[in-house]
């Protein structure tokens, strides 16, 4: 069984991740997901390629913490969080974030939760490389 | 000895990607930052957060113990 | 490629879903998927087993509208609706919903707004098979 | 004729899942529930929705054609 929080270059499969959830309990009533994947623009420039950097010990102990903290705060039965650090083009899976619950509004919550948190406090840049060359992308307030 | 890191964005303006600052007892985050910053003004300023041991840190104050890691990083973008 | 929007007696792969899902857009940000799954209990009793009846015609056609209606009202890039229709244990995948956008709030909003609407507007009955028999389920206000 | 079809609890209130009722000129929504419910009190106190022709109806006077289909239905309860 694949550890609940990973960083890692290789692509992942949401049958597997949701199996493994789904192990944990057979409580669960409801499992919200998240993919975020690489669109082929960015505010109006093509992106051909997005690269990925991370601090990696302290990204992964942060999304541990963030995954703790989502099952304590919205009850979860259990959650998954995994994030690619490589290059991506459009299309290709940049991060999945999953929550299980009893019920639908926990797991919902618990998941937007999760990946709002995850931009917010996870050390992780990424850097679109466009035909006109490349740059760090400066996210918004 | 005291590690520091720059990822991504900061990375590319110092151009390196670690370095080691000689350990002085009673030494602070402040000193560090004061060296170091001194040397990369246009790195240090996108540096958003600062990481001691892996903890986000806000004290500059915080007294650094041997051996510590410190990361000096721009806002993050990853998801 | 398969439907959009089906009913089936058959399991569905959300790896399946998610890549027909990508091949409408390559602007696609985020997909928010929401899985429902069969309990082991409900409400305190021991439930073995979860059964399913629908009135096909209606209840295809208002899935259809659901889906339409969702990528209008919040700007979907695309969406799926997968609803199975048969006996099911413990574990097992009940309905599948997932909303395709540029970015994570809509794609949210929108997979939210379908399974809240699904519940309410689409012909379809769960009855829970216990140890002590068989009933309906009257669902909540 | 009318085709009437139930469904999950209201079939086994009925117990069948489908009858069919004459059709008469200008007979409404109203007389088919007037016609029915009159044989099967038990089923039509748990009917929330009402269907013609995979619709559904809130106004009991609509009137139906030949070879409509109306569904009564209980309050759903999929996903």
């Amino acid at each position: 069984m694949s550890e609940p929080v990973r960083i890692q270059e290789a692509d992942f499969s949401q049958d597997e991740e949701i199996a493994a959830l789904k192990v944990s309990s057979k409580s669960i009533g409801g499992i919200a997901t998240f993919l975020g994947c690489a669109r082929d623009f960015s505010e109006g420039r093509d992106v051909s390629e997005i690269s990925f950097e991370a601090y990696g010990s302290m990204a992964l102990a942060e999304m541990q913490k963030l995954r703790s903290e989502a099952i304590d705060r919205f009850g979860l039965l259990d959650a998954r969080i995994v994030h690619r650090v490589t290059t991506v083009r459009a299309g290709d899976n940049i991060v999945f974030i999953a929550a299980a619950a009893e019920h639908r509004a926990a797991a919902f919550d618990g998941c937007r939760w999760m990946i709002d948190e995850l931009k917010q406090r996870v050390p992780i840049w990424k850097k679109e490389i466009t035909p006109q060359g490349e740059s760090w992308v400066t996210p918004h307030p | 000895m005291i590690k520091v890191l720059f990822f991504g964005p900061v990375a590319d303006r110092v151009q390196t990607r670690e370095m080691q600052v000689e350990f002085a007892p009673g030494m602070t985050l402040h000193d560090v930052i004061a060296h170091i910053g001194m040397q990369y003004p246009g790195a240090f300023s996108i540096v958003s957060f600062i990481a001691v041991n892996q903890q986000q840190v806000h004290d500059k104050q915080t007294v650094l113990h041997d051996n510590d890691e410190i990361a000096f990083m721009a806002k993050f973008s990853g998801g």
